[in-house]
Protein backbone atom coordinates (compact mmCIF):
# COMPACT_ATOMS: atom_id res chain seq x y z
CA UNK A 1 0.00 0.00 0.00
CA UNK A 2 2.67 2.79 0.79
CA UNK A 3 4.39 1.81 -2.69
CA UNK A 4 1.32 2.14 -4.39
CA UNK A 5 1.10 5.52 -2.29
CA UNK A 6 4.85 6.48 -3.23
CA UNK A 7 3.53 5.49 -6.98
CA UNK A 8 0.85 7.86 -7.40
CA UNK A 9 3.47 10.48 -6.24
CA UNK A 10 5.86 10.12 -8.47
CA UNK A 11 2.97 10.69 -11.10
CA UNK A 12 3.35 14.35 -12.76
CA UNK A 13 0.86 13.65 -15.40
CA UNK A 14 -1.76 15.76 -15.65
CA UNK A 15 -4.74 14.38 -17.20
CA UNK A 16 -8.00 15.49 -18.66
CA UNK A 17 -11.12 13.43 -18.17
CA UNK A 18 -14.25 12.59 -20.09
CA UNK A 19 -17.28 10.18 -19.49
CA UNK A 20 -19.58 9.64 -21.91
CA UNK A 21 -23.19 8.00 -21.71
CA UNK A 22 -24.02 6.62 -18.87
CA UNK A 23 -20.74 6.66 -17.32
CA UNK A 24 -21.42 10.43 -17.31
CA UNK A 25 -24.14 10.35 -15.35
CA UNK A 26 -21.96 8.49 -12.23
CA UNK A 27 -18.94 11.59 -12.78
CA UNK A 28 -20.79 14.35 -12.26
CA UNK A 29 -18.85 15.46 -9.34
CA UNK A 30 -15.71 13.88 -10.92
CA UNK A 31 -12.98 16.59 -11.13
CA UNK A 32 -11.93 17.75 -15.11
CA UNK A 33 -8.62 16.33 -14.25
CA UNK A 34 -6.43 14.33 -12.17
CA UNK A 35 -2.63 13.32 -12.07
CA UNK A 36 -2.41 9.42 -13.26
CA UNK A 37 0.17 7.80 -15.18
CA UNK A 38 -1.99 5.38 -17.12
CA UNK A 39 -5.87 4.76 -17.36
CA UNK A 40 -5.77 1.64 -14.71
CA UNK A 41 -4.41 4.20 -12.64
CA UNK A 42 -7.15 6.80 -13.11
CA UNK A 43 -9.26 4.40 -11.90
CA UNK A 44 -7.61 3.22 -9.00
CA UNK A 45 -7.03 6.38 -7.63
CA UNK A 46 -11.37 7.37 -8.48
CA UNK A 47 -12.47 4.31 -6.03
CA UNK A 48 -12.26 6.03 -2.91
CA UNK A 49 -14.65 8.90 -3.92
CA UNK A 50 -16.97 7.70 -6.77
CA UNK A 51 -17.18 3.73 -5.86
CA UNK A 52 -20.36 3.67 -8.39
CA UNK A 53 -18.20 5.17 -11.00
CA UNK A 54 -15.67 3.22 -11.01
CA UNK A 55 -17.38 -0.13 -11.13
CA UNK A 56 -19.12 1.03 -14.24
CA UNK A 57 -15.71 1.65 -15.55
CA UNK A 58 -14.38 -1.52 -14.63
CA UNK A 59 -17.26 -3.30 -16.62
CA UNK A 60 -15.46 -5.45 -19.72
CA UNK A 61 -17.44 -3.38 -22.56
CA UNK A 62 -16.13 -0.12 -20.94
CA UNK A 63 -13.66 0.91 -23.49
CA UNK A 64 -10.75 3.84 -23.18
CA UNK A 65 -9.08 6.52 -25.53
CA UNK A 66 -6.00 8.93 -24.98
CA UNK A 67 -6.14 11.36 -27.32
CA UNK A 68 -8.82 10.00 -29.03
CA UNK A 69 -7.13 6.62 -29.76
CA UNK A 70 -8.59 3.50 -28.25
CA UNK A 71 -5.71 2.24 -25.97
CA UNK A 72 -5.47 -0.57 -23.35
CA UNK A 73 -5.96 0.24 -20.19
CA UNK A 74 -1.74 0.08 -19.57
CA UNK A 75 -1.36 3.10 -22.12
CA UNK A 76 1.19 5.25 -19.85
CA UNK A 77 0.19 8.71 -20.54
CA UNK A 78 2.30 11.87 -21.48
CA UNK A 79 0.99 15.20 -19.48
CA UNK A 80 -2.12 17.25 -21.25
CA UNK A 81 -3.83 13.87 -22.03
CA UNK A 82 -7.47 13.26 -23.05
CA UNK A 83 -8.57 10.26 -21.21
CA UNK A 84 -12.26 9.45 -22.22
CA UNK A 85 -14.05 6.59 -20.88
CA UNK A 86 -16.71 5.15 -23.50
CA UNK A 87 -19.86 2.99 -22.84
CA UNK A 88 -20.86 0.83 -25.64
CA UNK A 89 -21.61 3.27 -28.22
CA UNK A 90 -25.40 3.43 -29.92
CA UNK A 91 -25.52 5.29 -32.46
CA UNK A 92 -27.33 5.31 -35.85
CA UNK B 1 -16.03 12.81 -53.46
CA UNK B 2 -17.28 12.38 -49.77
CA UNK B 3 -19.20 14.11 -47.21
CA UNK B 4 -19.01 13.10 -43.56
CA UNK B 5 -21.39 15.63 -41.16
CA UNK B 6 -21.94 15.91 -37.89
CA UNK B 7 -25.17 18.36 -37.25
CA UNK B 8 -28.17 19.29 -34.86
CA UNK B 9 -30.01 20.41 -37.74
CA UNK B 10 -32.35 18.50 -40.23
CA UNK B 11 -31.41 17.28 -43.60
CA UNK B 12 -33.06 17.26 -46.71
CA UNK B 13 -32.69 13.71 -48.67
CA UNK B 14 -33.89 14.78 -52.09
CA UNK B 15 -31.36 17.57 -51.89
CA UNK B 16 -28.12 14.38 -50.80
CA UNK B 17 -29.58 12.11 -53.63
CA UNK B 18 -29.72 15.16 -56.19
CA UNK B 19 -25.73 15.56 -55.11
CA UNK B 20 -24.85 11.80 -54.95
CA UNK B 21 -26.54 11.45 -58.59
CA UNK B 22 -25.00 14.16 -60.46
CA UNK B 23 -21.63 13.72 -59.60
CA UNK B 24 -20.41 11.32 -62.68
CA UNK B 25 -22.71 10.21 -65.56
CA UNK B 26 -20.72 7.00 -64.52
CA UNK B 27 -23.27 6.87 -61.80
CA UNK B 28 -25.57 3.35 -62.00
CA UNK B 29 -26.40 2.82 -58.72
CA UNK B 30 -27.52 5.13 -55.66
CA UNK B 31 -28.60 3.43 -52.20
CA UNK B 32 -29.60 5.70 -49.62
CA UNK B 33 -30.21 4.64 -46.24
CA UNK B 34 -32.26 6.67 -43.22
CA UNK B 35 -32.43 6.37 -39.73
CA UNK B 36 -36.12 8.19 -37.93
CA UNK B 37 -36.71 8.78 -34.46
CA UNK B 38 -39.41 5.71 -33.48
CA UNK B 39 -42.32 6.74 -31.33
CA UNK B 40 -41.94 3.74 -29.01
CA UNK B 41 -39.09 2.16 -26.85
CA UNK B 42 -39.51 -0.95 -24.96
CA UNK B 43 -43.13 -0.86 -25.23
CA UNK B 44 -43.67 2.82 -24.47
CA UNK B 45 -44.54 6.04 -26.09
CA UNK B 46 -41.14 8.17 -25.85
CA UNK B 47 -40.96 12.08 -25.50
CA UNK B 48 -37.94 12.49 -27.22
CA UNK B 49 -34.18 11.07 -27.90
CA UNK B 50 -31.43 13.22 -27.12
CA UNK B 51 -28.02 11.55 -29.18
CA UNK B 52 -24.38 12.62 -27.24
CA UNK B 53 -21.26 12.13 -29.14
CA UNK B 54 -17.50 12.74 -28.63
CA UNK B 55 -16.58 15.42 -30.78
CA UNK B 56 -13.06 15.10 -32.91
CA UNK B 57 -12.94 11.54 -31.95
CA UNK B 58 -16.53 10.61 -34.12
CA UNK B 59 -15.37 12.47 -37.55
CA UNK B 60 -12.40 10.70 -37.21
CA UNK B 61 -14.15 6.87 -36.46
CA UNK B 62 -16.19 8.25 -39.32
CA UNK B 63 -13.57 9.14 -42.00
CA UNK B 64 -12.08 5.92 -41.08
CA UNK B 65 -15.43 3.72 -41.86
CA UNK B 66 -15.41 5.90 -45.13
CA UNK B 67 -12.35 4.98 -45.94
CA UNK B 68 -12.56 1.26 -45.43
CA UNK B 69 -15.55 1.00 -47.28
CA UNK B 70 -13.64 3.01 -50.25
CA UNK B 71 -11.32 -0.02 -49.89
CA UNK B 72 -13.60 -2.97 -49.89
CA UNK B 73 -15.65 -1.57 -53.06
CA UNK B 74 -15.65 0.57 -56.59
CA UNK B 75 -17.50 3.65 -55.43
CA UNK B 76 -18.09 6.77 -56.49
CA UNK B 77 -18.99 8.39 -53.50
CA UNK B 78 -20.43 8.51 -49.95
CA UNK B 79 -22.20 10.82 -47.63
CA UNK B 80 -22.36 10.27 -44.30
CA UNK B 81 -25.07 12.52 -42.11
CA UNK B 82 -25.48 12.00 -38.25
CA UNK B 83 -27.31 14.25 -36.27
CA UNK B 84 -26.57 15.50 -32.18
CA UNK B 85 -28.57 16.96 -29.96
CA UNK B 86 -32.57 16.39 -28.88
CA UNK B 87 -34.95 14.83 -31.38
CA UNK B 88 -38.30 14.25 -31.53
CA UNK B 89 -40.67 10.74 -32.35
CA UNK B 90 -40.47 10.46 -36.34
CA UNK B 91 -36.86 12.94 -36.88
CA UNK B 92 -34.20 12.30 -38.91
CA UNK B 93 -31.37 11.11 -37.20
CA UNK B 94 -28.72 9.43 -39.17
CA UNK B 95 -28.12 9.38 -43.44
CA UNK B 96 -25.96 7.30 -45.21
CA UNK B 97 -26.10 7.29 -49.45
CA UNK B 98 -23.66 5.96 -51.91
CA UNK B 99 -23.04 6.14 -55.31
CA UNK B 100 -21.66 3.72 -57.24
CA UNK B 101 -21.63 1.88 -61.07
CA UNK B 102 -23.54 -1.18 -59.85
CA UNK B 103 -25.94 -2.04 -57.22
CA UNK B 104 -24.36 -4.58 -55.36
CA UNK B 105 -21.33 -2.41 -54.47
CA UNK B 106 -23.76 0.44 -53.21
CA UNK B 107 -26.21 -1.86 -51.55
CA UNK B 108 -23.08 -3.89 -49.38
CA UNK B 109 -21.10 -0.51 -48.78
CA UNK B 110 -24.07 0.76 -47.35
CA UNK B 111 -25.15 -2.02 -45.06
CA UNK B 112 -21.33 -1.85 -43.75
CA UNK B 113 -21.24 1.78 -43.26
CA UNK B 114 -24.51 1.32 -41.25
CA UNK B 115 -23.13 -1.46 -39.58
CA UNK B 116 -19.73 -0.07 -38.74
CA UNK B 117 -21.15 3.14 -37.78
CA UNK B 118 -23.39 1.55 -35.05
CA UNK B 119 -20.86 -0.39 -33.30
CA UNK B 120 -17.89 2.11 -33.50
CA UNK B 121 -19.04 5.80 -33.78
CA UNK B 122 -18.72 7.65 -30.42
CA UNK B 123 -22.58 8.38 -30.32
CA UNK B 124 -24.74 7.63 -27.25
CA UNK B 125 -28.90 7.58 -27.62
CA UNK B 126 -30.89 8.73 -24.33
CA UNK B 127 -34.42 8.30 -24.20
CA UNK B 128 -36.51 10.53 -22.37
CA UNK B 129 -39.75 8.76 -21.45
CA UNK B 130 -42.65 9.53 -18.80
CA UNK B 131 -40.51 12.50 -17.82
CA UNK B 132 -37.77 9.62 -17.10
CA UNK B 133 -34.22 9.94 -18.91
CA UNK B 134 -32.68 6.35 -19.51
CA UNK B 135 -29.21 6.38 -21.61
CA UNK B 136 -29.97 3.45 -24.96
CA UNK B 137 -29.14 -0.11 -23.86
CA UNK B 138 -26.26 -1.34 -27.07
CA UNK B 139 -28.08 -4.17 -28.73
CA UNK B 140 -25.99 -7.50 -29.50
CA UNK B 141 -26.87 -7.80 -33.03
CA UNK B 142 -25.56 -4.55 -34.24
CA UNK B 143 -22.25 -6.42 -33.20
CA UNK B 144 -23.37 -9.14 -34.91
CA UNK B 145 -23.95 -7.68 -38.05
CA UNK B 146 -20.38 -5.34 -37.88
CA UNK B 147 -18.88 -8.94 -37.51
CA UNK B 148 -19.66 -10.29 -40.53
CA UNK B 149 -17.70 -8.10 -42.32
CA UNK B 150 -14.81 -9.62 -41.02
CA UNK B 151 -15.25 -13.40 -41.62
CA UNK B 152 -15.98 -12.54 -45.55
CA UNK B 153 -13.72 -13.83 -47.99
CA UNK B 154 -13.85 -11.21 -49.87
CA UNK C 1 -49.43 -0.83 -48.19
CA UNK C 2 -47.16 -1.65 -51.03
CA UNK C 3 -47.48 0.25 -54.32
CA UNK C 4 -46.08 -1.38 -57.62
CA UNK C 5 -45.54 1.48 -60.57
CA UNK C 6 -44.97 0.14 -64.36
CA UNK C 7 -44.90 3.32 -66.14
CA UNK C 8 -42.96 5.83 -68.82
CA UNK C 9 -42.62 9.28 -66.80
CA UNK C 10 -39.78 9.78 -64.19
CA UNK C 11 -40.44 9.42 -60.52
CA UNK C 12 -39.64 11.56 -57.72
CA UNK C 13 -37.51 10.08 -54.90
CA UNK C 14 -38.15 12.76 -52.44
CA UNK C 15 -42.01 12.20 -52.83
CA UNK C 16 -41.48 8.15 -52.71
CA UNK C 17 -39.58 8.80 -49.44
CA UNK C 18 -41.67 10.83 -47.74
CA UNK C 19 -45.13 8.90 -48.60
CA UNK C 20 -42.66 5.29 -46.92
CA UNK C 21 -41.55 7.83 -44.18
CA UNK C 22 -44.98 8.44 -43.18
CA UNK C 23 -46.68 5.75 -43.22
CA UNK C 24 -46.09 5.12 -39.34
CA UNK C 25 -44.65 6.07 -36.63
CA UNK C 26 -42.84 2.47 -36.50
CA UNK C 27 -40.82 3.06 -38.83
CA UNK C 28 -37.04 3.43 -38.03
CA UNK C 29 -35.57 2.68 -41.39
CA UNK C 30 -36.14 3.80 -44.98
CA UNK C 31 -33.90 2.01 -47.88
CA UNK C 32 -34.05 3.16 -51.24
CA UNK C 33 -32.49 1.76 -54.57
CA UNK C 34 -32.45 4.14 -57.66
CA UNK C 35 -30.70 3.00 -60.50
CA UNK C 36 -29.86 5.08 -62.89
CA UNK C 37 -28.69 5.01 -67.14
CA UNK C 38 -25.17 5.20 -67.22
CA UNK C 39 -23.58 6.81 -70.40
CA UNK C 40 -21.64 3.94 -71.37
CA UNK C 41 -22.04 0.49 -72.65
CA UNK C 42 -19.09 -1.48 -73.50
CA UNK C 43 -16.75 1.36 -73.30
CA UNK C 44 -18.77 3.46 -75.60
CA UNK C 45 -21.29 6.11 -74.99
CA UNK C 46 -24.81 5.18 -75.53
CA UNK C 47 -27.52 7.65 -77.15
CA UNK C 48 -30.53 6.31 -75.51
CA UNK C 49 -31.85 3.13 -73.73
CA UNK C 50 -35.48 1.80 -74.38
CA UNK C 51 -37.27 -0.68 -71.72
CA UNK C 52 -39.60 -2.91 -73.36
CA UNK C 53 -41.75 -5.40 -70.97
CA UNK C 54 -44.61 -7.66 -71.09
CA UNK C 55 -47.76 -5.84 -69.97
CA UNK C 56 -49.64 -7.73 -67.89
CA UNK C 57 -46.77 -10.43 -66.83
CA UNK C 58 -44.63 -7.99 -65.36
CA UNK C 59 -47.43 -6.76 -63.27
CA UNK C 60 -47.70 -10.19 -62.03
CA UNK C 61 -44.06 -11.26 -61.35
CA UNK C 62 -43.68 -7.70 -59.62
CA UNK C 63 -46.59 -8.57 -57.15
CA UNK C 64 -44.67 -12.09 -56.32
CA UNK C 65 -41.52 -10.48 -55.85
CA UNK C 66 -42.99 -7.82 -53.21
CA UNK C 67 -45.17 -10.67 -51.68
CA UNK C 68 -42.14 -12.75 -51.16
CA UNK C 69 -39.91 -9.82 -49.50
CA UNK C 70 -43.31 -9.43 -47.39
CA UNK C 71 -42.99 -13.00 -46.31
CA UNK C 72 -39.82 -13.34 -45.78
CA UNK C 73 -38.74 -10.03 -43.54
CA UNK C 74 -40.98 -8.00 -41.77
CA UNK C 75 -41.96 -4.86 -43.13
CA UNK C 76 -43.99 -1.82 -42.93
CA UNK C 77 -44.41 -0.91 -46.53
CA UNK C 78 -42.43 -1.79 -50.78
CA UNK C 79 -42.52 0.92 -53.60
CA UNK C 80 -41.69 -0.96 -56.60
CA UNK C 81 -41.45 1.68 -59.66
CA UNK C 82 -39.90 0.96 -63.46
CA UNK C 83 -40.33 2.62 -66.07
CA UNK C 84 -40.42 1.65 -69.50
CA UNK C 85 -40.00 3.21 -73.09
CA UNK C 86 -37.46 4.84 -74.40
CA UNK C 87 -34.63 6.21 -71.56
CA UNK C 88 -31.59 8.87 -71.93
CA UNK C 89 -27.95 8.62 -70.12
CA UNK C 90 -28.51 9.75 -66.27
CA UNK C 91 -32.19 9.11 -66.72
CA UNK C 92 -33.88 7.16 -63.38
CA UNK C 93 -34.85 3.80 -64.24
CA UNK C 94 -35.97 1.75 -61.51
CA UNK C 95 -36.76 2.41 -57.49
CA UNK C 96 -37.15 0.27 -54.81
CA UNK C 97 -38.21 1.91 -51.48
CA UNK C 98 -38.49 -0.56 -48.40
CA UNK C 99 -40.15 1.19 -44.84
CA UNK C 100 -39.61 -1.36 -41.69
CA UNK C 101 -39.03 -0.98 -37.68
CA UNK C 102 -35.26 -1.88 -38.03
CA UNK C 103 -32.58 -1.57 -41.03
CA UNK C 104 -31.46 -4.91 -41.22
CA UNK C 105 -34.94 -6.01 -42.68
CA UNK C 106 -34.99 -3.13 -44.67
CA UNK C 107 -31.60 -3.42 -46.64
CA UNK C 108 -32.23 -7.00 -47.01
CA UNK C 109 -35.28 -6.34 -48.61
CA UNK C 110 -34.31 -4.07 -50.96
CA UNK C 111 -31.20 -6.17 -52.00
CA UNK C 112 -33.67 -8.98 -53.03
CA UNK C 113 -36.57 -6.75 -54.37
CA UNK C 114 -33.25 -5.87 -56.50
CA UNK C 115 -32.04 -9.10 -57.33
CA UNK C 116 -35.45 -10.91 -58.24
CA UNK C 117 -36.60 -7.70 -60.51
CA UNK C 118 -33.53 -8.23 -62.05
CA UNK C 119 -34.04 -11.86 -62.92
CA UNK C 120 -37.20 -12.21 -62.76
CA UNK C 121 -39.17 -9.53 -64.10
CA UNK C 122 -39.95 -9.34 -67.55
CA UNK C 123 -38.34 -6.44 -68.76
CA UNK C 124 -36.04 -5.94 -72.02
CA UNK C 125 -33.37 -3.25 -72.32
CA UNK C 126 -32.45 -1.82 -75.66
CA UNK C 127 -29.19 0.07 -76.30
CA UNK C 128 -28.75 2.82 -78.87
CA UNK C 129 -25.02 3.55 -79.40
CA UNK C 130 -23.40 4.83 -82.91
CA UNK C 131 -26.68 5.04 -84.54
CA UNK C 132 -27.38 1.42 -83.90
CA UNK C 133 -29.48 -0.61 -81.70
CA UNK C 134 -28.55 -3.77 -79.87
CA UNK C 135 -30.62 -5.87 -77.02
CA UNK C 136 -28.41 -5.62 -74.01
CA UNK C 137 -26.68 -9.48 -72.54
CA UNK C 138 -28.66 -10.69 -69.22
CA UNK C 139 -25.33 -10.76 -66.94
CA UNK C 140 -24.45 -13.76 -65.06
CA UNK C 141 -23.78 -11.86 -61.92
CA UNK C 142 -27.29 -10.87 -61.37
CA UNK C 143 -28.38 -15.01 -61.44
CA UNK C 144 -26.07 -15.38 -59.11
CA UNK C 145 -27.17 -12.64 -56.77
CA UNK C 146 -30.63 -13.87 -57.07
CA UNK C 147 -29.55 -17.28 -55.87
CA UNK C 148 -27.88 -16.40 -53.08
CA UNK C 149 -31.36 -16.11 -51.65
CA UNK C 150 -32.21 -19.40 -52.29
CA UNK C 151 -29.56 -21.05 -50.20
CA UNK C 152 -29.50 -19.06 -47.18
CA UNK C 153 -30.59 -20.68 -43.82
CA UNK C 154 -33.22 -18.61 -42.95
CA UNK D 1 -43.18 -37.42 -91.03
CA UNK D 2 -47.16 -38.82 -92.12
CA UNK D 3 -47.84 -38.75 -89.02
CA UNK D 4 -46.44 -35.79 -87.94
CA UNK D 5 -48.61 -34.05 -90.87
CA UNK D 6 -51.46 -35.63 -89.48
CA UNK D 7 -50.55 -34.03 -85.65
CA UNK D 8 -50.65 -30.89 -86.91
CA UNK D 9 -54.18 -31.05 -88.64
CA UNK D 10 -56.01 -32.57 -85.93
CA UNK D 11 -54.50 -29.56 -83.85
CA UNK D 12 -57.25 -26.76 -83.53
CA UNK D 13 -56.10 -24.56 -80.95
CA UNK D 14 -55.70 -21.00 -82.56
CA UNK D 15 -52.88 -19.60 -80.35
CA UNK D 16 -51.46 -15.92 -79.89
CA UNK D 17 -47.96 -15.69 -80.62
CA UNK D 18 -45.71 -12.96 -78.50
CA UNK D 19 -41.80 -12.39 -78.73
CA UNK D 20 -39.72 -10.31 -76.75
CA UNK D 21 -36.77 -8.70 -76.60
CA UNK D 22 -34.18 -10.26 -79.34
CA UNK D 23 -36.26 -12.43 -80.58
CA UNK D 24 -38.68 -9.64 -81.58
CA UNK D 25 -36.00 -8.64 -84.13
CA UNK D 26 -36.44 -12.45 -85.50
CA UNK D 27 -40.11 -12.97 -85.69
CA UNK D 28 -41.38 -9.61 -87.58
CA UNK D 29 -42.76 -11.20 -90.67
CA UNK D 30 -44.20 -13.59 -88.01
CA UNK D 31 -48.09 -13.87 -88.13
CA UNK D 32 -49.84 -12.98 -84.77
CA UNK D 33 -51.56 -16.45 -84.54
CA UNK D 34 -50.96 -20.28 -85.17
CA UNK D 35 -52.29 -23.83 -84.66
CA UNK D 36 -50.98 -26.02 -82.51
CA UNK D 37 -51.00 -28.33 -79.57
CA UNK D 38 -47.88 -27.14 -77.62
CA UNK D 39 -45.12 -24.87 -77.39
CA UNK D 40 -42.54 -27.33 -78.75
CA UNK D 41 -45.02 -27.60 -81.87
CA UNK D 42 -45.47 -24.37 -82.24
CA UNK D 43 -41.44 -24.26 -82.86
CA UNK D 44 -41.41 -27.32 -85.01
CA UNK D 45 -44.04 -25.66 -87.25
CA UNK D 46 -42.24 -22.05 -87.47
CA UNK D 47 -39.33 -24.14 -88.26
CA UNK D 48 -39.82 -24.32 -92.19
CA UNK D 49 -40.53 -20.18 -92.56
CA UNK D 50 -38.18 -18.86 -89.75
CA UNK D 51 -35.44 -20.99 -89.06
CA UNK D 52 -32.87 -18.29 -87.76
CA UNK D 53 -36.09 -17.12 -85.18
CA UNK D 54 -36.27 -21.21 -84.13
CA UNK D 55 -32.48 -21.11 -83.58
CA UNK D 56 -33.11 -18.51 -81.13
CA UNK D 57 -36.37 -19.99 -79.77
CA UNK D 58 -34.20 -23.35 -78.97
CA UNK D 59 -31.25 -21.49 -76.99
CA UNK D 60 -32.06 -23.10 -73.56
CA UNK D 61 -32.11 -19.77 -71.93
CA UNK D 62 -35.55 -19.16 -73.73
CA UNK D 63 -38.44 -19.47 -71.32
CA UNK D 64 -41.89 -20.01 -73.09
CA UNK D 65 -45.34 -18.43 -70.91
CA UNK D 66 -49.01 -19.29 -71.73
CA UNK D 67 -51.41 -16.85 -70.47
CA UNK D 68 -49.12 -15.05 -68.54
CA UNK D 69 -47.41 -18.28 -66.56
CA UNK D 70 -43.86 -19.86 -67.42
CA UNK D 71 -44.21 -23.59 -68.32
CA UNK D 72 -42.46 -26.40 -69.88
CA UNK D 73 -42.48 -26.63 -73.78
CA UNK D 74 -45.01 -29.76 -73.60
CA UNK D 75 -47.77 -27.79 -72.15
CA UNK D 76 -50.82 -28.60 -73.90
CA UNK D 77 -52.59 -25.26 -74.95
CA UNK D 78 -56.01 -24.03 -75.05
CA UNK D 79 -57.57 -22.11 -77.42
CA UNK D 80 -56.93 -18.86 -76.89
CA UNK D 81 -53.99 -18.96 -75.26
CA UNK D 82 -51.42 -16.55 -75.62
CA UNK D 83 -48.11 -17.99 -75.76
CA UNK D 84 -45.15 -15.36 -75.32
CA UNK D 85 -41.37 -16.35 -76.60
CA UNK D 86 -38.73 -14.79 -73.63
CA UNK D 87 -35.42 -14.30 -73.73
CA UNK D 88 -33.02 -13.85 -70.64
CA UNK D 89 -34.65 -10.53 -69.04
CA UNK D 90 -32.46 -7.80 -68.89
CA UNK D 91 -34.61 -5.00 -66.55
CA UNK D 92 -33.77 -3.14 -63.44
Amino acid sequence: MANRVVGYQRTTALIKLLFFGRLGDFAKQVPATIQASTPAEIRERLNADYPDLVKELCQPQVLVSVNQMIVSWEQPLAAGSEVAFLPPVTGG
Amino acid sequence: MNSIRIQTHDFNLAEEYQLLRELSPAVGAVVTFTGLVRDFELDSSIDSLTLQHYPGMTEKLLQEIVDQANQRWDLIAITLIHRVGELLPRDQIVFVGVASQHRVAAFEAAQFLMDYLKTKATFWKQVSQDGKQHWVESKDSDSTAAARWNTRGD
